[in-house]
C-alpha cells in the first residue's frame, strides 16, 4: 500500500477527528458534570455554524472570528435555556433519561427554527482560503483543516485550563466529583451548573463552525453530527477532557486506516465495527478502569 | 455566637431532627454526641444550609441564617468537615487544599492560608501533587481538615474526624483541632468517641432519635450515668 | 415556592411559544366551488425537506397557473400536502389517507426514490394514476400500470448525453482512465449502469470503481487515489454533501483531471449558490432545464427570476410542474378524473411539457430522454445534444485557479 | 389477581378487533397498524431498556432485521403473501437470535456505555445489510402485492398486528409480575446487589433482551409487507430507535402500561400536528410537547399520575 495515500488519509482524518473532539467536548462536560445528556448540543454547534454563515455572507466576518464572537452569544442563550428548561430536570429521579427526552425535544424546535430563518438548502462556509491547501513535500494539508484543527486545538485547550486553572473551572471539576463538599466550601451548584452547560454550548458553536468548514450542512445535519459525538466521548470517557481530545485521534486514525487500506465501502462500517469492539474491551473509554 | 433554636428537619415524612436546640459560644468548643442515626449528621448539615429547617431559627452572631444556601452559610466563616472526608478524589491534594479558599472572601490571601496549612501538616505538603483519592485515611482526614482551614473558619464543625483512622491519627488529629480551639477557634465536634470528645470539650450535647436527649458540661455528661451505659460501654 | 415559580416561568414560555407558533399557521385554503383536491406526501423537514421544497414550489406555480386560466375541467384545483418528515412509512400512511379518508381527485408524486418506490405500490394497489420521478429502473420494472415517470429521474439514463457529447470529442482527446465513486444507494446504483456501457465502448478504461456508504465525512483518500491512479476523468455519483466534498477535495489537493463528472448533487441551486467557482466545469445530466426550446419554459425561469433569485428553475421544481402538467393533461384527454381513463390516455397519447413531448410504454416511461449539462460561470449550461447547446462545453477542465 | 383490569383489557381488544368488520377507510386501518407496531416496539423495547434499566439505542437493528429476514424469505421461497405474513415469526426468532450473540457481550456493559454499544451495533447492521448484495444490498427488496382487495389486504394486516401487539403486551404483563421481571427490577435498582441476592443476572438480562428483539423483528416482518418495499434507511433508521426510547420513556419506563401511553400519544400527535399545522411548525409543536411534559413529569406520564394519585 502506498505510503502517501495512508499518511494523506491519517492527516485529514485526525484533523477530522479533532473537529469532533471539540464538538464534543461540551457534551461530555454536560454529560460528566451534570448528568444531563445534552441531545440539543449539536444542535446547538449547527446554530453557530449558521450565525458564522450568515456573518460571513452578509459581512464577509471570517468563521474563526465568528467562533469567538458566536461564543459569547451562545453563552447568554444556554443560560437562558438552562434556567427555563434544563434546572426543572435536575430533580427528577432520573436525571439521564428526563434530560435525553426534554433535549431531544429542544434539538426538534432549533432544527425547525433553523429551517424557517435559513431555509432547508444544503450551506457550505467558504472563506477565501477554503479550498486551497499548505504542501508540504508530498502531503496536502488543507486549509479548512487546518483551520478546524487549529481551532479544535484551541477550544479543548482553553477548557482544558479553565477546568484546570481557575477558580470556577475547578468549582466545575470539584462539583462533579463531590458536589455535597463542593457546597460546603462556597460553591453554588446552581451557577456551577449554568456555567458548565453554558460553556459546553459555547464550544459546541465553536465546534459547529470548524465542521461546517470540511462539510455541507442543512438544518437537519445535527442528527448526524449527534451520532459522532456519543462515540468520541464515550471513547474517551465521559466528563474526561483529554480523554476526549485523544478519542478524536483515535477514531480519527481508524477512519483515516480503513479510508486508505479498505474498499471505501467498508469504512463506515469498519469504524462502526471497531467502536463497537472496543467499548466491549473497554466500555469506561480509554483511561478509566471501572466506574 | 451560634444558637440553633428549636429546629426540625424532614426527608420526605419522616422527621430526623425534632425541636432541636443548641449554642455554640465564642471560642468555645462543644461536642455533639449521639448513636449511629440519631441526627447528628443531619444537624451539621442544616446548619450548613445543606438540608432545609422547617422549622426553629439558626442565628449567627444575631444574624438569622435559616434558609440561606451553604455557599452563603460559608462566607459567614461556618465551614464544616464532612463525614468521609468528602475529598475531591480525582482533584490533586493541593487542589483540594485551593478549593477550601474558593469563596471571593477568603481568596485574598490564600497563599498564606496554603503555607500555614502545610506548616500545621507536612505530610500534605509532601503530597500536594498527589491525586487526593490516593491518600491513606489518616492523610485524608488531614487534607479534609486542611481545606477547611483554608476558608477561614471562625466556627469549624466537624463530623466524625476519627472514623476508620488508626488510633494513632486519631489522637494527632483530635490533637491539632485542641489546638485550634486555643487559638480561638469555635469548634462543634461531632463524634461516637463519647470518651476522647468529652475529654477535650468543655460543654457537650447528646442526641437521640433526632432530640436533644441530654446537655451540659462535658464533665458532667462523662459522669452520668446514662451516658456511660448507653455510650461508654460502663 | 423557587420550583414552581421557575415552572411557571417555563409554562408560560411554552404556552406563549405555541400561541404564536397557531396564529403564525396557515389556515385551511380557501374553496371556491367544487375544487379539485390533488393530494399526497412530501418531505417537507427533515433530511429531504430541501428537495421537496422546491417540489412543493413547482407545484403550487402550476396551479395558480392553472387556476388562473379557469382552473382542471372548470373547477379549481387545491393541493392537500402532508409532510412526512422524510420518512418513508409515513409517506405510505400518507398517501393513503390522501386516497381513502381525504378522497382526492388525484395523487401526486413524492420524493425521495424509496419513497416512490413505496408508494407507486400503493398507487397500484388504490388504482390511482401517480406521476413522479419513480425509483429508477428497477421500480418501473415491478409491474405497475398506474405509475408515470414524467419524466423520471432514472439513474440509468443520467449520463447518456454526456456519453453521447464525449463521443464526439476525438478520441486522442477523450480522457482514458476514469474514477468512479459511487454513493451505495438506489440513486449511486442506477448511475454505475451507463457508466460501464460507455465505458467500455469508450475503450475509457475504469482504474477505479468503488463504492461508499454515506455519510462521507471526508474524501481526500478518494482523491488522492484518484491522482495517483493518473484518473483523467472523475465520476462523483452522489448527493450533494458527498459530492460537494469531493469537488472541495479535488480542488485542494490540485486534482485535475480533464473533466469531472457529479450525479445529482450539481442539480441543486445550492451547488453553484455555495460552491461558486469550484463548482464550474462539472459535468452531469438533466431530464429538464430552463433552456430547452419547449413552451411554458420561459414563463417558469421568469417566475423563478423574479421570486428566488435564480437564473433558471431549480431540477425539482421543474420536476414539481412537469408531474403536474402530465397529469392534467391526462384529465383533460379522458375529460374526467376517473383513474382508468386517465391510464389509458396517458398510455395511448402524447403529453406536451416543458420536459418535450413524451409518450409512454407500458412501464410508463417516456424514451430515454437526457441532456448533457456542465456548470459554466455558475449557470448549468446545456451542452449536447447539439441542437439545444447553449454554451459551448469547457473540455478539457482548466487547472483550479487559487 | 383482580378482575376488572382484565376485563376492561379484554374490552379494548374486542372492539379494537371489532373495527375492520365496520368497513372504515383503508387509511384508519393503516393508522391504527402503525399505533400498534410502536406500542409493540416500545413496550418490547421497555423489557430490557424499562424494566433493566438498560437503554437500547439500537432496538431498530431487530426491527430491519426482521423485516429484511421476511422479504429475503419470501424471494427466495417465492411464498405467496399470506404465507409471508407467517414468515415473520421465523424472522422474529432470526433477530431474537442475533439477541443473543449480541446481547452476550454486550449486556455486560452498564448505563450509558450499552446504550452507545447497541447504537453503534444498529449502524453495523445497517452498512452490512447495504453491502450485502444477497439481502438487496443498498437496492433493497421488493414484495408481491397481495392479489385481494385493499381494504381486506389492510384488514388482515391491521388484525394480525394486532394479535402481535396483545401477545407482546401479555408477555410484557407475564414479565412484569414473573420472577424475571422482579429479578430485572433488581439489576435496574442495583446490579451489584442483585448478584450478591445469588439472582442470575447475566441469565435473565439475556432472557430479557432475547424477548425485547424477538416481537420487534416480527413486527419489521409485518411492515416490510405493509410498505411493499424495503430499504435500509427505512427499516434500520436512528430515528426508530430513538423514537422507541422516547415512547417509553415519555410514557413512564418500567412499567406495563407506560410505553403503551407514550406509543400512542406520540404517534397520535405526531400524526395530528401534521394534518392541522404547516411542516417546521408542527415539528415545532411537536418538539414542544417533549419539553412540557418532561418539565411538568420529569419521570413520565405514567409515574406522574402514580404519584399524584398516591399523594392524595
Amino acid at each position: 500500500m502506498d505510503a502517501v495515500l495512508v499518511i494523506q488519509s491519517l492527516i485529514s482524518g485526525i484533523m477530522i477527528g479533532m473537529v469532533y473532539a471539540l464538538l464534543s467536548v461540551g457534551f461530555s462536560l454536560t454529560w460528566g458534570v451534570m448528568h444531563v445528556i445534552h441531545i440539543s448540543h449539536a444542535a446547538f454547534g449547527l446554530l453557530g455554524a449558521y450565525l458564522a454563515y450568515s456573518l460571513l455572507t452578509i459581512y464577509g466576518i471570517d468563521p474563526v472570528v465568528s467562533a469567538a464572537a458566536s461564543a459569547p452569544l451562545l453563552f447568554i442563550l444556554a443560560c437562558g435555556v438552562y434556567r427555563l428548561l434544563i434546572k426543572p430536570v435536575t430533580k427528577a429521579k432520573e436525571v439521564i433519561v428526563a434530560s435525553m427526552i426534554l433535549t431531544f425535544g429542544l434539538a426538534i424546535i432549533l432544527e425547525n427554527i433553523m429551517a424557517l430563518i435559513w431555509k432547508a438548502d444544503p450551506r457550505i462556509m467558504t472563506p477565501a482560503y477554503a479550498s486551497g491547501a499548505l504542501i508540504l513535500g508530498p502531503f496536502y494539508f488543507q486549509h479548512p483543516h487546518l483551520v478546524g484543527f487549529a481551532l479544535s486545538i484551541a477550544g479543548i485547550a482553553a477548557v482544558y485550563f479553565f477546568l484546570k486553572k481557575t477558580y470556577t473551572g475547578m468549582a466545575v471539576r470539584a462539583a462533579w466529583q463531590q458536589p455535597e463538599a463542593a457546597q460546603l466550601y462556597g460553591v453554588n451548584l446552581y451557577r456551577i451548573s449554568m456555567i458548565t452547560f453554558a460553556l459546553a454550548v459555547s464550544t459546541a458553536g465553536a465546534g459547529g463552525i470548524s465542521l461546517a468548514l470540511l462539510n455541507s450542512f442543512e438544518p437537519h445535519s445535527h442528527n448526524l453530527w449527534l451520532i459522532y459525538l456519543f462515540l468520541v466521548v464515550i471513547v474517551g470517557g465521559v466528563g474526561d477532557i483529554v480523554g476526549t481530545a485523544l478519542a478524536g485521534l483515535i477514531i480519527g486514525t481508524i477512519t483515516g486506516l480503513s479510508m486508505a487500506f479498505l474498499p471505501f465501502q467498508w469504512v463506515n462500517l469498519v469504524t462502526f465495527g471497531f467502536l463497537m469492539v472496543f467499548l466491549i474491551f473497554r466500555p469506561h473509554g480509554l483511561f478509566k478502569q471501572g466506574a | 455566637m451560634l444558637r440553633v433554636d428549636n429546629i426540625t428537619v424532614c426527608y420526605g415524612r419522616m422527621e430526623a431532627l425534632r425541636n432541636v436546640s443548641l449554642e455554640v459560644a465564642p471560642g468555645e468548643m462543644a461536642a455533639l454526641i449521639g448513636g449511629n442515626g440519631a441526627g447528628k449528621t443531619t444537624l451539621l448539615n442544616a446548619i450548613s444550609g445543606l438540608v432545609p429547617a422547617t422549622g426553629g431559627a439558626i442565628s449567627w452572631e444575631g444574624k438569622a441564617l435559616k434558609g440561606f444556601a451553604p455557599d452563603r452559610i460559608c462566607r459567614e466563616g461556618i465551614v464544616q468537615v464532612p463525614e468521609g472526608r468528602k475529598l475531591f478524589p480525582a482533584m490533586t491534594v493541593e487542589e483540594n487544599l485551593v478549593m477550601g479558599a474558593y469563596l471571593p472572601t477568603v481568596r485574598k490571601g490564600s497563599r498564606e492560608a496554603l503555607a500555614h496549612v502545610y506548616e500545621i501538616f507536612p505530610r500534605l505538603a509532601d503530597r500536594r501533587r498527589q491525586l487526593a483519592g490516593s491518600l491513606s485515611g489518616g492523610e485524608q482526614q488531614m487534607a479534609a481538615l486542611g481545606r477547611a482551614l483554608m476558608a477561614r473558619p471562625r466556627l469549624l464543625m466537624l463530623d466524625e474526624p476519627s472514623l476508620g483512622l488508626s488510633p494513632k491519627a486519631a489522637a494527632e488529629i483530635f490533637a491539632i483541632v485542641r489546638q485550634l480551639n486555643q487559638e480561638g477557634m469555635s469548634v462543634l465536634l461531632v463524634s461516637q468517641e463519647v470518651l476522647e470528645t468529652l475529654a477535650i470539650t468543655v460543654r457537650g450535647y447528646v442526641l437521640e432519635n433526632g432530640a436533644v436527649a441530654m446537655e451540659g458540661p462535658s464533665a458532667a455528661l462523662r459522669e452520668d450515668p446514662q451516658v456511660k451505659a448507653s455510650y461508654l460501654g460502663l | 415556592m423557587q420550583g414552581n415559580r421557575r415552572k411557571g416561568i417555563s409554562l408560560f414560555a411554552a404556552v406563549a411559544v405555541l400561541c404564536g407558533l397557531l396564529l403564525t399557521a396557515p389556515g385551511a385554503a380557501i374553496g371556491a366551488g367544487k375544487p379539485i383536491v390533488i393530494g399526497g406526501s412530501l418531505p417537507l423537514t427533515g433530511e429531504f425537506a430541501e428537495t421537496g421544497l422546491w417540489i412543493e414550489r413547482g407545484m403550487r406555480y402550476w396551479a395558480e397557473e392553472v387556476n388562473a386560466k379557469g382552473g382542471l375541467l372548470g373547477r379549481p384545483v387545491e393541493f392537500k400536502i402532508y409532510d412526512d418528515q422524510s420518512n418513508v412509512g409515513k409517506a405510505v400512511t400518507f398517501a393513503e389517507k390522501a386516497i381513502t379518508v381525504d378522497k382526492v381527485d388525484l395523487l401526486f408524486g413524492g420524493y425521495p426514490g424509496t419513497a416512490a418506490r413505496a408508494v407507486m405500490a400503493v398507487a397500484e394497489k388504490h388504482r390511482r394514476v401517480y406521476v413522479s420521478m419513480g425509483g429508477h429502473m428497477k421500480s418501473f420494472q415491478q409491474g405497475y400500470t398506474y405509475s408515470f415517470g414524467a419524466p423520471p429521474l432514472m439513474g440509468e439514463w443520467w449520463y447518456e448525453g454526456f456519453f453521447q457529447w464525449l463521443n464526439t470529442v476525438p478520441a486522442d482527446q477523450r480522457p482514458k482512465r476514469a474514477a468512479v465513486y459511487t454513493i451505495n444507494n438506489p440513486v449511486g446504483l442506477s448511475l454505475q449502469d451507463s457508466i460501464n456501457r460507455w465505458t467500455k465502448y469508450l475503450k475509457i478504461d475504469v482504474v477505479i470503481n468503488e463504492k461508499y456508504n454515506s455519510p462521507l465525512t471526508d474524501a481526500t483518500s478518494l482523491i488522492v487515489k484518484a491522482k495517483q491512479m493518473n484518473c483523467d476523468i472523475l465520476f462523483s455519483n452522489g448527493f450533494f454533501p458527498d459530492g460537494v466534498t469531493t469537488v472541495k477535495a479535488a480542488k485542494a489537493l490540485d486534482y485535475n483531471p480533464k473533466a469531472i463528472v457529479q450525479g445529482i448533487g450539481s442539480v441543486v441551486p445550492a451547488w453553484v449558490k455555495e460552491l461558486g467557482k469550484d463548482g464550474d466545469y462539472v459535468f452531469s445530466g438533466t431530464v429538464l432545464h430552463g433552456m430547452l426550446n419547449y413552451p411554458g419554459n420561459d414563463k417558469l425561469n421568469a417566475y423563478v427570476k423574479k421570486r428566488y433569485k435564480l437564473p433558471a428553475y431549480p431540477l425539482y421544481f421543474g420536476f414539481g410542474y412537469v408531474w403536474m402538467q402530465t397529469l392534467q393533461q391526462g384529465v383533460n384527454g379522458a375529460k374526467s378524473l376517473d383513474q382508468t381513463k386517465i391510464r389509458d390516455w396517458l398510455k395511448t397519447h402524447q403529453v406536451d411539457t416543458i420536459a418535450g413531448p413524451m409518450t409512454f410504454d407500458k412501464y410508463g416511461l417516456p424514451a430515454p430522454i437526457n441532456f448533457a449539462t456542465q456548470i459554466i460561470d455558475g449557470k448549468a449550461e446545456l451542452i449536447f445534444p447539439k441542437n439545444i447547446r447553449t454554451k459551448e462545453p469547457v473540455y478539457p477542465k482548466p487547472a483550479w485557479k487559487k | 389477581m383482580k378482575k376488572a383490569p382484565l376485563i376492561a383489557a379484554a374490552i379494548v381488544v374486542v372492539m379494537l378487533a371489532a373495527f375492520p368488520f365496520l368497513s372504515p377507510e383503508v387509511y384508519y386501518l393503516s393508522f391504527m397498524f402503525s399505533v400498534f407496531m410502536y406500542v409493540i416496539l416500545a413496550s418490547s423495547w421497555n423489557l430490557i431498556g424499562g424494566y433493566a434499566g438498560y437503554l437500547s439505542f439500537g432496538h431498530a437493528a431487530f426491527f430491519g432485521i426482521g423485516a429484511f429476514a421476511t422479504a429475503k424469505m419470501a424471494a427466495l421461497f417465492e411464498l405467496p403473501p399470506v404465507l409471508t405474513i407467517l414468515a415473520a415469526i421465523p424472522a422474529g426468532a432470526i433477530a431474537a437470535l442475533v439477541a443473543i450473540v449480541i446481547g452476550y457481550p454486550c449486556l455486560k456493559i452498564r448505563g450509558p456505555y450499552f446504550a452507545v454499544v447497541t447504537l453503534c451495533f444498529a449502524f453495523v447492521v445497517d452498512l452490512a445489510v447495504k453491502n450485502i448484495e444477497w439481502l438487496g444490498g443498498a437496492e433493497g427488496i421488493w414484495m408481491r402485492i397481495m392479489d385481494v382487495q385493499e381494504k381486506l389486504s389492510r384488514s388482515i394486516m391491521y388484525e394480525v398486528m394486532l394479535i402481535l401487539m396483545v401477545a407482546t403486551l401479555a408477555v410484557a404483563w407475564w414479565v412484569g409480575r414473573s420472577r424475571l421481571g422482579a429479578g430485572l427490577r433488581a439489576v435496574r435498582a442495583d446490579e451489584e446487589v442483585a448478584e450478591t441476592m445469588a439472582i442470575p443476572t447475566a441469565n435473565i438480562k439475556i432472557q430479557a433482551f432475547v424477548l425485547s428483539a424477538f416481537f420487534p423483528g416480527v413486527a419489521g416482518g409485518l411492515f416490510a409487507y405493509y410498505l411493499t418495499y424495503i430499504h435500509p434507511d427505512v427499516v434500520f433508521s436512528i430515528n426508530i430507535s430513538i423514537l422507541i426510547v422516547l415512547m417509553a420513556m415519555f410514557g413512564g419506563g418500567g412499567t406495563w402500561l407506560g410505553p403503551i401511553i407514550g406509543a400512542v400519544i406520540l404517534t397520535m400527535v405526531n400524526e395530528g400536528l401534521s394534518t392541522f399545522a404547516r411542516a417546521e411548525i408542527a415539528r415545532i409543536i411537536y418538539g414542544t410537547l417533549f419539553i412540557v411534559v418532561t418539565i411538568f413529569m420529569p419521570d413520565g406520564i405514567l409515574h406522574f399520575f402514580l404519584k399524584r394519585n398516591r399523594g392524595r
